[in-house]
């Protein structure tokens, strides 16, 4: 399916789907947000506002089969990738219901019927495991891929230096997807990285790179298809470079005092992918105001569904340590 | 005397530190503009500059091993680990370098390195963002192990760690920063390896770290008010340890709880029960008590998070326990 | 019944699982033509080709990594870390990845990775090539331990962790892969989590693991000549441990001794002392004397190291000391 | 003076020296050799036969107050730097005249006089305090480098990546020195590296490269001036890819099954670095008997002097743990 799409690029129905899934994504987050700050969520909280346009152009292009690692910042992957909001709000309020049945929370959301192999709480700590499960895909001969997503403060740390090399040398399948937004917490990429193109960190293995402008979700998911193709017929591993923008803080709470707010405004202002993506469709105020409803609907239903699970009982703690 | 927060008492410490001496630097992750994910070192940039409150990459390694080479060249640099989870990335550089160039060397190499950390449980972290392990380097010999529980404390003894001229691990515990206490109005170094009693008593000794010394103190009041007289006492350095305050305090009251929030086994708790039944066995009137986190992952649930972890309650339970116990 | 060296057993069992199970391979540095740096996969690459007699570069993070994203698709890797020491390196995706990734996503994955690895002292590999550090594992829920001390043991442990789902961290000691042993003519796997006693006696349980299982026979049988009968029991996994088989053996000696070449301080024995405190305080005649590593680095020449690790002359003393105290 | 040389290229007189520092060194490790295999010699023995000229080049190069750290292989590039060899040999045999006073072993030679940091047997592990050491000469305004050797095998290390990175970063006086021997024990090259040109290893980090045949021993050492004044000079760190070869096994006993022999004795043949000196130089086989006997006395006597040193006493290990 997606292959033939792809010669002939997406049709306006399906760029309407990721316009509707990246409005799901924002109003979910904003939602979040909002919990966080009534102190009904526990645990520490990162939005990927600004960023929806990469997690729904590479998860549309996936495959069944295919599996992903994500980051602390995970709740769009896992929404694009298909888990239904009510699981992931569940486990935000840590219920049994939730993707990772409470035992996880936002920063280890599970769901691997849908490949989600786990966000990952530390930097870089899901990268190796991605080229595992590519190796293990290739010793099968199955026809799947293994995507890692990590940011721009990841490339700096040795396990993704490891991760590629081995995935390079070995030519399994899997795809590299560098969401870089500039900053790693409150260290902006020029106090982190000597180099303003992270993308020479994968010629430093030899890895096809690709590129996109994470802020166009039908180039993502335009590059995000090639990338898998080439690595799917076993040409070997893809470096996706996709920039990006944080439009909000590292955290939920985040005063962002490290920040320029003007320069931060005018990103939100040019650079939301959402509202680029509703311009160039000329989707009508009516029109959005529908799907904002909907997805609205959505998200509200999740809260309720998640304030109406099923707390664990504390000896379920106990479970799960060992298979 | 004035008062400070567990956090002010470390700012206060590593300025007081830096404002005295050049050679004394802090990196780490976001420590600047941001000032530390747990705003320690807010307000340092200002004062000392990019160069010594310096922000890095995300590079555990790298970062530890760059202390440890400014360390040999006898500057007093002092690391941060956001998380005390992270120190397993780091782990190669701290057992294999920091703790062994001295002695490998025979002498030749000192390395005057700090490395900052802190976590703990409390209002669901994660699995990655809570642990407990300062019983690894314990393990290791050539290295320094310090865990402070109140703002005097974490004051005093990141002042010696910083100007101890070996590799000092320094753990915080997350839920602590913002305990306020009055500390004495002059820093007042606190020596390495010497125990703290908390509380005097006579039925039982809780020997107890970092959140669980508060835990401990609870629980010795409750038992105060069920006729037990319970002594408290914190280690504060866990190696070395002061094994003659140890020992002193169980030869009075002849039993022991030891409490930590890290898993039961194979925690500092095993090392306690040890050396008690080492040192100590006729003195004993009923096996060591150990309290601590149940045998997982920290889970997310609040509610099973809550669980896991060890509260006053347990140790008020082990103290119960112990003293119930015929002689 | 056929001869098998230690070295012999771990490729028998890594080969006989493999003709079985094509999920199952190997990975690690220089174990192709090389057959490892101890030469346990010799010929396994003639046998089994590149696929599954994989050679690594030098990135311990990244192949401990691998392995668990394949076992995490249902393979069972078998990942060679060269020397225990560079665990270190590996920590964080041991730590935080394999031993958790179960636990964090509420039971929807397993990791049936196992984890081959070797150390010890003997002939003075130096402070980085020869500690023993399986302690730090068996703090972390999440992962078994296994130290296997026989060329029947570690057959019989490496199959069971091989095809156990969850990852194990199997430790083998250097100084024993030359040891020859009749084994069964098949293969029996051991169940983890069961101890074995390698001889009955009455007077003093002697608790040991590796290299100093074999010390600790010896020094039974110069006992023995001394009068004194000694149990000697090696837990062979220390996560899970055989608790009712430790407990049992104490309740009858009354009288322990633990033993391995890791440093005492914060070592497994600290464990096993908490553990029979715990659970047979009453039965205890004596403290239970721990055996172990004296509290510095390997050091590089052979009188310094021989005389740093503990060796049967130790375990003998120790039993001595122990029948010693009245009861 | 270096600085003089370099202009006007080494006198003959210079390059004689550097001949006999290579001869020492081969002379040196053919006697470890020797004295491993009559069984006197405990421990894991590394050594760099064909490397000579890398250790000599970058060694010479150096001045008063610069440091280094080196790897498993560390004899000749602490015998270049100017540790008497009575001093390693007695390490070797585990002395107290030993230069780590026999704490450390083959694999962890120091002499902090000299500006050695140690030998590090951890592949990579020496790298991230190159990088601190140089930052604390930044910091302090002094004017030395820190030069760190490591081997290929090592550019896959994650330590390797993040050393580089900070250094560059920060703009520290470092120097990294990549002997490239093409092996990693018994691995080649194309088994741990999807690459051939390991110096894009260092371009991911925008750090300058400079590049050496390392059987030039002059070569070499003209281009470690280079570098090691443009660290100095405050303009950054500086990658130095050094292609050399390892004549010998990985070990004092590796039977090199994994080798092509008949490849081995060519490289034997042609890419020896003392050959290579030799000719150039048109050395006189009376001259360099010469000198070889001279060496090989000092070798001799190194071993004398090893044998009659001092053992520790077995107490002595309780020493130096802690400051
Ligand atoms: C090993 C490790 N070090 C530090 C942290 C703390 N931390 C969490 S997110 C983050 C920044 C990550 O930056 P980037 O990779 O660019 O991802 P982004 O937050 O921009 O999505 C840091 C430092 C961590 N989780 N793991
Ligand atoms: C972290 C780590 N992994 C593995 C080893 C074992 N080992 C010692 S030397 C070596 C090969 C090193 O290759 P290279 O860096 O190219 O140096 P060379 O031996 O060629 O000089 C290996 C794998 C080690 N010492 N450290
Ligand atoms: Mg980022
Ligand atoms: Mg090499």
């Amino acid at each position: 399916m997606a292959k033939v799409e792809a010669k002939r690029g997406l049709s306006e129905e399906r760029l309407r789907e990721f316009l509707r899934e990246m409005l799901l994504i924002r109003r979910f987050e904003e939602k979040v947000e909002e919990r966080f700050r009534a102190g009904e969520l526990p645990g520490f909280l990162h939005v990927a506002i600004g960023q929806e346009g990469v997690a729904v152009g590479v998860c549309q292009a996936m495959e069944d089969g295919d599996v992903f690692a994500s980051t602390h910042r995970a709740h769009g992957h896992t929404l694009a990738r298909g888990t239904h909001p009510n699981a992931i709000m569940a486990e935000l309020y840590g219920k049994m219901e939730g993707c990772s049945h409470g035992y996880g929370g936002s920063m280890h959301l599970y769901d691997v019927e849908r490949g989600n192999l786990g966000a990952n709480a530390v930097v870089g700590g899901g990268l190796p495991a991605i080229t595992g499960a590519a190796l293990a895909f290739k010793l099968r001969g199955e026809p799947r891929v293994a995507v890692a997503f990590f940011g721009d403060g990841a490339t700096n740390i040795g396990t993704f230096h490891e991760s590629l090399n081995l995935a390079q040398l070995w030519q399994v399948p899997a795809v590299f997807v560098l969401e870089d937004n500039h900053w790693a917490e409150s260290t902006p990429e020029s106090q982190h990285s000597p180099i303003r193109d992270l993308s020479k960190r994968a010629d430093a293995f030899g890895m096809k790179v690709m590129k996109a402008d994470g802020q166009d979700v039908e180039e993502v998911h335009r590059v995000a298809q090639r990338a898998l193709k080439h690595a799917r017929d076993g040409k070997g591993p893809i470096f996706m470079h996709v920039e990006t923008e944080r439009l909000v803080g590292h955290y939920i709470g985040d005063p962002q005092v490290y920040r320029d707010k003007e320069q931060l405004r005018e990103l939100q202002e040019t650079r939301d992918p959402i509202t680029l993506l509703r311009e160039k469709l000329g989707v009508s105020d009516e029109e959005f105001d529908d799907a904002d409803r909907e997805v609205q609907e959505l998200v509200d239903a999740s809260v309720e569904f998640a304030k109406a699970g099923t707390d664990p009982k504390p000896e379920d703690a106990l479970k799960n340590v060992y298979a | 005397m004035r008062e400070l927060s567990y956090r002010e008492a470390v700012r206060d410490a590593l300025s007081q530190a830096m404002r005295q001496d050049d050679d004394i630097f802090v990196m780490g992750e976001d420590i600047a503009e941001m000032g530390g994910s747990m705003g320690v070192t807010a307000g340092m940039l200002d004062e000392f500059g990019p160069d010594r409150i310096r922000n890095t990459p995300i590079s555990e390694s790298a970062i530890v091993g760059a202390g440890i080479g400014a360390a040999m060249q006898g500057m007093r640099p002092v690391v941060e680990v956001m998380y005390e989870d992270f120190l397993t990335v780091s782990m190669e550089q701290i057992v294999n370098q920091a703790a062994k160039h001295r002695y490998m060397s025979g002498g030749q190499l000192k390395v005057p390195l700090t490395i900052r950390t802190q976590g703990g449980a409390g209002w669901s972290p994660g699995a990655q963002h809570a642990q407990q392990v300062e019983a690894w380097f314990v393990h290791v010999p050539g290295l320094k192990v310090v865990f402070a529980s109140t703002p005097t404390d974490v004051r005093g003894l990141l002042w010696s760690a910083i100007y101890d001229d070996n590799p000092v691990i320094f753990f915080e515990h997350r839920t602590l920063y913002g305990l306020k206490e009055e500390v004495p109005e002059e820093l007042e170094p606190i020596p390495i390896g010497q125990g703290r009693v908390h509380r005097e008593g006579s039925d039982v000794t809780v020997v107890a770290t970092g959140r669980l010394l508060h835990e401990a103190l609870k629980a010795a009041e409750q038992a105060k008010s069920e006729g037990i007289s319970v002594e408290v006492w914190d280690p504060r350095t866990l190696q070395p340890l002061d094994v003659d305050g140890l020992v002193a305090s169980v030869k009075k009251t002849n039993r022991v709880v030891v409490a930590h929030e890290a898993v039961t086994r194979m925690g500092f708790g095993a090392e306690i029960a040890a050396v008690v039944g080492e040192q100590a066995f006729d003195w004993l009137d009923a096996p060591v008590e150990r309290v601590g986190a149940k045998f997982v992952p920290l889970p997310f649930a609040p509610v099973m998070e809550e669980y896991v972890v060890p509260h006053a309650a347990d140790v008020l339970e082990a103290v119960k326990r112990t003293v119930a116990r015929d002689a």
